[in-house]
């Protein structure tokens, strides 16, 4: 039984591009076992969806098998044509993706994508195509199967209609339909909510031992990878650069990069060292001042349906001069709408801030524009911040041209040392942004948010969209800017191990409302609320996996 | 829903009579003297007068304007100064053939310009790719009177296949009234020698007519169906084994006729307006060829009325669009 | 996949269309018997006789009603129609008409003295289309009934031309028009696009902007002339486009059409079966200065621009098909004289009056001004443009639709410069196109010169009055002298009237006092082979 | 990169620091040439281009494009001296539908400059604004946009008179709301990206931001539509010529042309054929142009 399923072997894949070639796997070994569940871990750009996409015989469009071959259960698939694929794909080899939104087809219902997945399978093995009915209780089963609840409900229903858990259970269910040899799992819970991660990944995991599937699931989340993979492949750059059984892997990294990955995940369990260092001078620190407050803030949307939702709804909170003051919570849970509030960029509904005890919730024009001077907003995507026309040095000195007078020359003089402040080249001022890469364009918003000397940052999830080793760099300058500059940060997460490690204090929000706040160290080692103890433990998955050499 | 449709009905109201002001007041810009063109080339300054009396010409523009108004509310069109008969009557003895041309051409350029939009997505920079769009673009790119005399001096003199104009041959009597539309009555009157003829007299206006609409659904097809067979369901649903031509004609297609649907609903408004030029040429017993008459004789009330004929047809156009939408998006049936 | 799916639909659209090829068709036979076919460009959006009179709805309102005369014949005469016979009293103000006893309306009464004067008055008292050519001399007042078939007229003043003016004064029937009455309305709406005439046609199907039918009345009072060989019924078919007119002949889809331009008449010509019509008419062409205002106030500039102009260019516009003008007057109108020394192209006298000029060495820009789509005056308009370049005067071409032109030429501050002007008289009488020089016309479209000369307006006035043909003659052509030596106008070109027909339509006959494309359906009828 | 210089700025080379910008148009240029059609459009619009450029200086007979009449060689058909034949006031239609070029070069630009000029800071402020403002004005475009623009141009023409100028004012007052509609759509998408937001952040009025930001992202879709709108701004311009309202004699407009033209099918053939086709191929070639610009410019399809 333990016979060989797949075969990659020393497979080179390039994708002709206008700049030329460029070799996006190189010299790939893997083997998979029957039964066998293989995780494999890479940042974004690593080439693993390339490579399992490969294995599906949907990959990119412009790319040239360069060497070598993949074989599946003794057949060779790396040139395959399409006659041959119809009897493999979906059937023998299927595949669950990252974002189940994208995935299935908004205008189908569930059970009728599910159906039809069922009737192409017989009808590529030439069975004939079973009735109506057939496949309608055949699809309620594998709804049911994957966990769904009301199954026959269900089936008339529209992607839009469920939840993102829900979605990926039915991709899922759409991936079993053919009863696969091979299940390739793409990144299944990245696009999901912490707590709704943890579900998908033991249905997962429930359905391996279940219906004994050979599984490759690849991640970015060591957690993840941790959770189902009993072996697991590390890549990087187009190459494997480690693999073998998850545990040895994790416990004992022996390539660089594994270590430096695996180092990079911010740790949940450990008392930060600046809360030791901080306790020696914190009786010399007189009473905090404080620097922004709001009071009763509350924004109130109107729904479709002609209802009221409240996005944020009452919160008080003050933010000391100094401090990092972290907000925590999930998707939706109002953090960035409360962001966006503080510093007058949404319009409160009701409510008052306060900025070093000055009301500027009734703000407007010039006024309001001279006390943004004062505090800046860093935002989650890098990528979108930065208008992609404008070079780099323009975005920089944008602030700097908008707020004060100085002439262009200053200007260009500032805007360089502001470059060499967030420790990027001075010659990156002509550049564009598409030509950067996420940690350095983020690096960039930084010198943005910076270059009129601020009193307060936000920083609405900084690091969310950057991989884990960038983040970690990106984490560790955010605080050495922060020291030299003399600044106060608001820092909005919703990864609980960043969190505990730089903010002094935290407030845990759930649909708009804070269901805890105070001190961070007090929160993560005496969690009172369930919340916050799903959030904590959640977290603690993939930080669990990365320490497990220690 | 009856707030909805309420709703609906005031905004269809509102762009009436937006239209009926705008109208109203472009065509009052400059001073043509209809009462004079009709009155005769001989007539007197005094019979000249009799007619600016008779149909309010004499007043102020203010009072003209708010007796149109007023009249427009109550659902009088006014009166055409060249054919002293009420605006409305001839608006509906007109319409009918009007919305007979433009459904007919919009059916061929549906008929053709979806299935070829999806040839040129599916062999996307192929040769049958690029013969399709430099096809499309030269509908939109031909003088519509220009291919229209062509086609007359071809199909109908050189080769004699078809009539050169009109609806119908002259002695043919028209088949008794039920929709106004030859083809359809002929049809409900079972005669189908009417309908053979009535469809060859139809057949060059609506092609001449349906060329830049064919043109402009093909090219949203073709770039819709390329962007959707790019998307992450339809890899998904190759991905789980389903066939290639399975995925094109019944996953993208319906996906990428969203897009084309509204393109219909804009090209609707657009056609009709075309009707304009392709009426002139066929002499086709319309609406546009009504307005242009009328225009030439500075006649404007007939012109206010098509142009909110036309708005009026628009409208319900694109909210039967708006209808199919709902019908085919699952995302929009809750309103 | 597609591929073939695309081909099975071109085929099947290749099949369905190839099953709707329409055979070429002669003239329209129905059961009983043919009908001629007109195309024709121009709309008859109103029939009502008292109300308009363009050359396509007069043509139909002379099928369907009669007159007291008829003018029939080139050059035209006044034949007796509803009248047999008429006396003129001494003073030339009583008119007495004799009515034949057996006329009858298509619904059977008959044709009264009380139907003439009932339609006299009711022309007159709509003040609408005919009412100005009597309504100056006649009041409905002065109609009387005599007897049953006699009816008097009783004139305000002597007016010579009266009785040229009468074929276009058509009889209606009085109970009919009653009956159908709106408001008091005189049935207008009613007579939009219904008749009550007596005529040898009455009403068939009738769908605006697409085709006009009328129907032959078999026990016509007068008879028919073509006997057993007369037409069932006439249509006339809106074709708007010259090209689509002629494609229309050529497949024999039309009997006879009018309107194409020069170059396709002699183009048709060679076609076989086909015959053009070519006749010389009365449509004069001027291009009329504004003879009050702006440059062309200069008589010495305006014979310049006439001494520049090149008249053959004109006739060559037609192709032929054209005479210069030898006087205001068109040459079939009574009383023309061939007045010597109108101005003929010769640059060197042309240069001799702009040196006189105040515009010794030109430089300026004149406007002209044509009605827009009238292709002949844009090309003359270009010839005049051409010619000019030689007196260093610049043209610019406007194209106006009617209306406007009419508008600007309402008051002599905004005529413009130039106006190209084609004036078809109503009648044959000289009154009809002299009286376009009177300063009573100021103001009207053909008064757009604002022509003033008193001598000419006193002899005008006298000539108008006068009974006795002698005098007029002589006092008329004084007054196309003087005119000629003013020169108020570019005089141009009598275009012919043409249309082309198929050689199997018989009975075309000719008259110059109709409009340009008008044709006397009565004798027309079709030769079978 | 030397470091000699630590207060000014870096002395680096053109091609240095534009090397983004020069890859970028690279990419373009490369994407561009490897569609025929795009590259058909590319020459069409370039030979237009060139001869509204030197179009009088070039023609056999320049006087024929004022309105010289020539009696004697009326409606020649093409020969070696008359290319394209002769028109029926003899003169050249050669010279004159290379001449026209220009016309119709002038109508184009006017009409889709008018049309953007008015559209585009509507739909921009529309977009930007939002609530009573946007109301209002995308009210006034639906309004405009359910007015079929042909009917309207025609009212309008037919009522201030024909012309060349009346006729692109008509068609640029009914031109510019598509460009309301594009720009408002595009405006509302660049409005929600953040670095819109982050410009307030760092306390940009809102006519910089409308103009440095988003502006320059709307400009990809604004030039594809222009490109377009050349063409069928000609094409809609010669529509009204031939209903009879375009521009008057003697100006050798396309439009104008094969309205006297059409009187002339087809046994004069040459006399509409080639003002005909002067304007089919013109209208292509922007029309192809456009097409090719919005496969290189549009994001979507950017991704390669």
């Amino acid at each position: 039984m333990n016979s060989t399923l797949l075969d990659i072997n020393a497979y080179s894949l390039g994708i002709g591009t206008f700049d030329g070639p460029i070799h996006v796997l190189k010299d790939i070994n893997i083997t998979v076992k029957r039964g066998e569940t293989l995780g494999i871990v890479g940042e974004s750009g690593s080439g693993k969806t390339v490579l399992v996409r490969s294995v599906m015989g949907i990959g990119p469009s412009n790319s040239r098998v360069q060497a070598g071959h993949i074989t599946f259960d003794g057949q060779d698939i790396t040139r395959m044509n399409d006659k041959g694929w119809a009897k493999i794909r979906g059937i023998r080899i299927s595949m669950i993706f990252q974002d189940p939104m994208t995935y299935l087809n908004p205008l189908f219902s569930i059970g009728r994508q599910i159906s039809d997945v069922i009737a192409a399978h017989e009808r590529a093995a030439g069975q004939g195509i079973s009735s109506k009915a057939m496949r309608r209780s055949r699809t309620q089963e594998l709804l049911e199967q994957v966990g769904l609840p009301a199954p026959a409900q269900l089936f008339d229903q529209y992607p839009h209609q469920l939840s993102g858990g829900m979605r990926q259970r039915v991709l899922i269910a759409m991936a079993l339909a053919g009863k696969p040899d091979l299940l390739i799992a793409d990144e299944p819970t990245t696009a999901l909510d912490v707590t709704v991660q943890a579900q998908v990944l033991d249905l997962i995991k429930s359905l391996v031992k279940k219906l004994n599937l050979t599984v490759i699931m690849i991640s970015h989340d060591i957690g993840a990878i941790a959770t189902v993979a009993s072996k697991c492949a590390v890549m990087y750059k187009g190459e494997i650069v480690e693999q073998g059984d998850t545990a040895a892997v994790l416990s004992n990294p022996q390539h660089d990069y594994t270590r430096q990955l695996l180092a990079a995940v911010p740790d949940i369990e450990v008392t930060p060292a600046r809360l030791l260092a901080k306790q020696a001078v914190q009786d010399v620190i007189p009473a905090p001042q404080k620097l922004l407050e709001a009071v009763n803030l509350r924004k109130v949307y109107k729904t479709q349906a002609g209802g009221e939702f409240a996005a944020v709804d009452n919160i008080s909170l003050s933010v000391n001069v100094g401090e990092i003051f972290g907000v925590v919570g999930e998707s939706g849970s109002g953090k960035s709408t409360l962001a966006r509030m503080l510093l007058r960029l949404i319009e409160p509904t009701s409510g008052d801030i306060f900025f070093e005890g000055q009301d500027i919730s009734r703000l407007r024009g010039e006024p309001l524009r001279q006390i943004r001077q004062h505090m800046q907003f860093v935002f989650q995507n890098p990528h979108s911040a930065l208008n992609g026309r404008h070079t780099i040095g323009d975005a920089i000195g944008e602030p700097l041209r908008i707020q004060t007078t100085m002439s262009r020359r200053d200007i260009d003089v500032r805007t360089e040392a502001l470059l060499d402040i967030v420790q990027l080249p001075k010659s990156f001022r002509y550049r564009y942004p598409h030509e950067l890469s996420g940690g350095q364009k983020q690096r960039v918003c930084i010198a943005r948010a910076i270059a009129l000397n601020p009193r307060l940052l936000i920083l609405d999830e900084p690091t969310s969209a950057l991989d884990i080793s960038v983040q970690a760099q990106v984490l560790n300058f955010l605080q050495q800017v922060r020291k030299e500059l003399n600044l106060t940060y608001v820092f909005i997460s919703h990864d609980l191990a960043v969190i505990r490690q730089i903010c002094d204090r935290t407030i845990v929000m759930k649909r708009g409302k804070i269901v805890e706040q105070g001190d961070t160290e007090q929160i993560f080692l005496h969690p009172a609320e369930e919340y916050t103890r799903a959030l904590i433990e959640s977290g603690r998955v993939t930080s669990r996996a990365a320490r497990l050499r220690a | 829903m009856l707030s909805f449709t309420l709703r609906k009905l005031l905004t269809v109201a509102g762009t009436m009579l937006g239209i009926a002001v705008l109208t109203f007041v472009i065509t009052n810009i400059a001073p043509g003297d209809p009462a004079r063109l009709v009155a005769g080339p001989n007539a007197t300054e005094d019979m000249v007068d009799t007619i600016r009396v008779e149909y309010g010409l004499d007043r102020p523009m203010i009072e003209q304007f708010g007796i149109y108004m007023k009249d427009l509310i109550t659902g009088d069109f006014g009166t055409s100064i060249v054919t002293t008969r009420p605006v409305l009557d001839e608006l509906l003895r007109y319409a009918p053939a009007t919305i007979e041309l433009v459904v007919v051409a919009m059916i061929l350029g549906v008929a053709l310009g979806v299935p070829l939009g999806m040839l040129s997505a599916v062999y996307k920079d192929g040769p049958i790719d690029h013969v399709t769009r430099i096809l499309s673009i030269s509908g939109v790119a031909l003088p519509a009177f220009w291919f229209g005399i062509l086609m007359q001096l071809y199909f109908s003199v050189d080769l004699g296949w078809l009539p050169v104009s009109g609806r119908l041959p002259l002695v043919t009597r028209p088949p008794d009234m039920v929709t106004g539309s030859l083809l359809l009555d002929a049809l409900i009157a079972g005669n189908l020698e009417t309908f053979r003829t009535a469809l060859s007299h139809i057949i060059l206006p609506a092609v001449v007519l349906s060329f830049p609409c064919l043109a402009s659904i093909l090219r949203v097809n073709r770039s819709e169906m390329i962007e959707v067979l790019q998307s992450d369901y339809i890899t998904a649903a190759r991905a789980h084994g389903i066939s290639a031509g399975r995925i094109i004609a019944v996953y993208s297609l319906k996906n990428a006729l969203l897009p084309t649907l509204a393109m219909i609903g804009l090209r609707f408004g657009w056609m009709l307006g075309s009707t304009v030029l392709v009426e002139t040429v066929f002499d086709w017993p319309g609406i546009g060829l009504y307005a242009v008459s009328s225009a030439l004789a500075s006649d404007f009330k007939p012109v206010i009325g098509v142009t909110l004929l036309i708005g009026f047809l628009f409208i319900i156009a694109n909210t039967l669009v708006d209808l199919a939408y709902a019908w085919i998006d699952p995302r929009l049936r809750r309103a | 996949m597609f591929g073939s799916i695309c081909k099975k639909i071109v085929l099947a659209g290749l099949v369905a269309s190839s099953a709707l090829v329409v055979p070429a068709q002669a003239f329209e036979r129905t059961d009983a018997g043919n009908v001629i076919v007109f195309g024709g460009r121009q709309a008859i959006p109103v029939l009502d006789p008292h109300i308009r009179y363009d050359w396509s709805t007069r043509m139909i309102q002379q099928g369907v009603y009669d007159a007291l005369v008829k003018y029939e014949g080139d050059p035209a005469e006044v034949k007796p129609w509803l009248a047999e016979r008429w006396e003129t009293s001494d003073d030339g103000k009583t008119w007495t008409f004799h009515l034949v006893e057996n006329a009858k309306f298509h619904n059977g009464d008959p044709v009264t003295a009380e139907a003439v004067r009932y339609s006299f008055e009711r022309g007159l008292k709509l003040n609408k289309g005919v009412a100005w050519m009597l309504k100056d001399f006649l009041s409905p007042e002065g109609i009387t009934v005599v007897d049953d078939y006699t009816v008097k007229f009783e004139l305000k003043a002597p007016y010579a031309p009266f009785l040229s003016f009468l074929p276009w004064w058509f009889v209606v029937n009085p109970q009919q028009v009653k009956a159908n009455e709106v408001d008091g309305d005189y049935g207008q709406k009613w007579l939009t696009d219904h008749a009550a005439g007596s005529g040898p046609f009455k009403l068939g199907r009738w769908e605006p902007n697409v085709l006009y039918e009328v129907i032959s009345v078999e026990d016509y009072w007068k008879g028919w002339p073509q006997g057993d060989n007369r037409p069932a019924g006439v249509i006339y078919r809106m074709i708007r486009e010259p090209a689509a007119q002629k494609a229309a002949l050529q497949r024999g889809e039309a009997d006879i059409v009018e309107g194409l331009t020069s170059d396709d008449y002699v183009q048709i010509a060679r076609v076989p079966n086909i015959v053009i019509e070519d006749h010389k008419g009365m449509t004069t062409f001027g291009i009329k200065f504004n003879t009050q205002k702006g440059p062309t106030a200069d008589i010495n500039l305006r014979k310049a621009i006439a001494y520049a102009m090149d008249y053959d260019a004109m006739i060559g516009i037609y192709n032929g098909a054209a005479s210069l003008e030898t006087s205001p007057l068109p040459d079939a109108m009574k009383g023309h004289i061939e007045v010597e020394g109108i101005p003929r192209q010769d640059l060197a006298t042309a240069k001799e009056y702009l040196a006189k000029s105040a515009y010794p060495d030109g430089g300026i820009t004149l406007d002209y001004v044509h009605v827009a789509g009238l292709e002949e005056a844009r090309r003359i308009g270009l010839v005049l443009l051409d010619n000019l370049k030689a007196l260093n005067i610049d043209v610019n071409i406007k194209p106006e639709q009617w209306p406007n032109m009419v508008a600007a030429g309402a008051s002599v501050d905004t005529a413009p410069n130039m106006t190209s002007i084609f004036a078809t008289p109503i009648s044959t009488d000289p009154d009809a196109v002299a009286y376009q020089y009177h300063k009573n016309s100021w103001g009207q479209y053909y008064g757009i010169a604002y022509y003033d000369n008193p001598d000419v307006s006193r002899m005008i006035d006298e000539a108008r009055a006068a009974t006795d043909w002698e005098t007029r003659a002589e006092l008329y052509a004084k007054i196309q002298k003087q005119i000629v030596a003013d020169q108020p106008e570019v005089f141009g070109m009598l275009q012919n009237r043409r249309w082309a027909r198929q050689d199997y339509l018989q009975g075309f006959t000719f008259s110059p006092v109709r409009f340009t494309g008008e044709v006397d359906l009565y004798p027309l009828w079709i030769k079978e082979n | 990169m030397s470091k000699l210089d630590q207060t000014a700025t870096i002395p680096a080379s053109f091609s240095e620091r534009h090397a983004g910008r020069i890859r970028q148009m690279r990419l373009y240029g490369h994407m561009f040439r490897g569609s025929f059609s795009s590259m058909l459009g590319l020459t069409l619009v370039g030979i237009f281009l060139i001869l509204a450029a030197v179009g009088p200086w070039i023609v056999p007979f320049p006087e024929d494009t004022l309105g010289a009449v020539h009696m004697g060689s009326r409606l020649l058909p093409p020969s070696t001296e008359h290319w394209f034949g002769t028109d029926e006031m003899g003169a050249d239609i050669f010279s004159r539908v290379i001449v026209g070029a220009r016309t119709s070069l002038w109508i184009g630009i006017v009409i889709t400059g008018l049309g953007a000029l008015i559209g585009v800071p509507l739909g921009i402020i529309a977009g930007y604004k939002g609530g009573f403002v946007r109301a209002c004005i995308m009210r006034l475009t639906e309004l405009f946009l359910a007015v079929p623009g042909l009917a309207l141009a025609l009212a309008i023409v037919a009522s201030l008179g024909p012309g060349l100028t009346n006729c692109m004012v008509a068609l640029a007052i009914v031109w510019w709301p598509g460009y309301v509609r594009l720009v408002e759509a595009k405006t509302l998408a660049v409005k929600e990206e953040l670095f819109v937001e982050s410009a307030r952040s760092i306390g940009a009025k809102t006519p910089w931001i409308l103009w440095h930001h988003i502006l320059p992202n709307c400009m990809s879709p604004i030039i594809v539509k222009m490109s377009m709108d050349m063409g069928m701004a000609i094409l809609a311009a010669a529509g009204l010529g031939f209903i009879g309202l375009g521009a008057p004699p003697p100006a050798p407009e396309w439009g104008a042309m094969v309205s006297v033209a059409r009187s002339y099918m087809p046994d004069w053939w040459w006399y509409s054929f080639f003002p005909g086709a002067a304007i089919f191929l013109t209208v292509l070639g922007f029309n192809l142009l456009g097409d090719g610009l919005r496969d290189i410019l549009d994001p979507r399809s950017r991704a390669r």
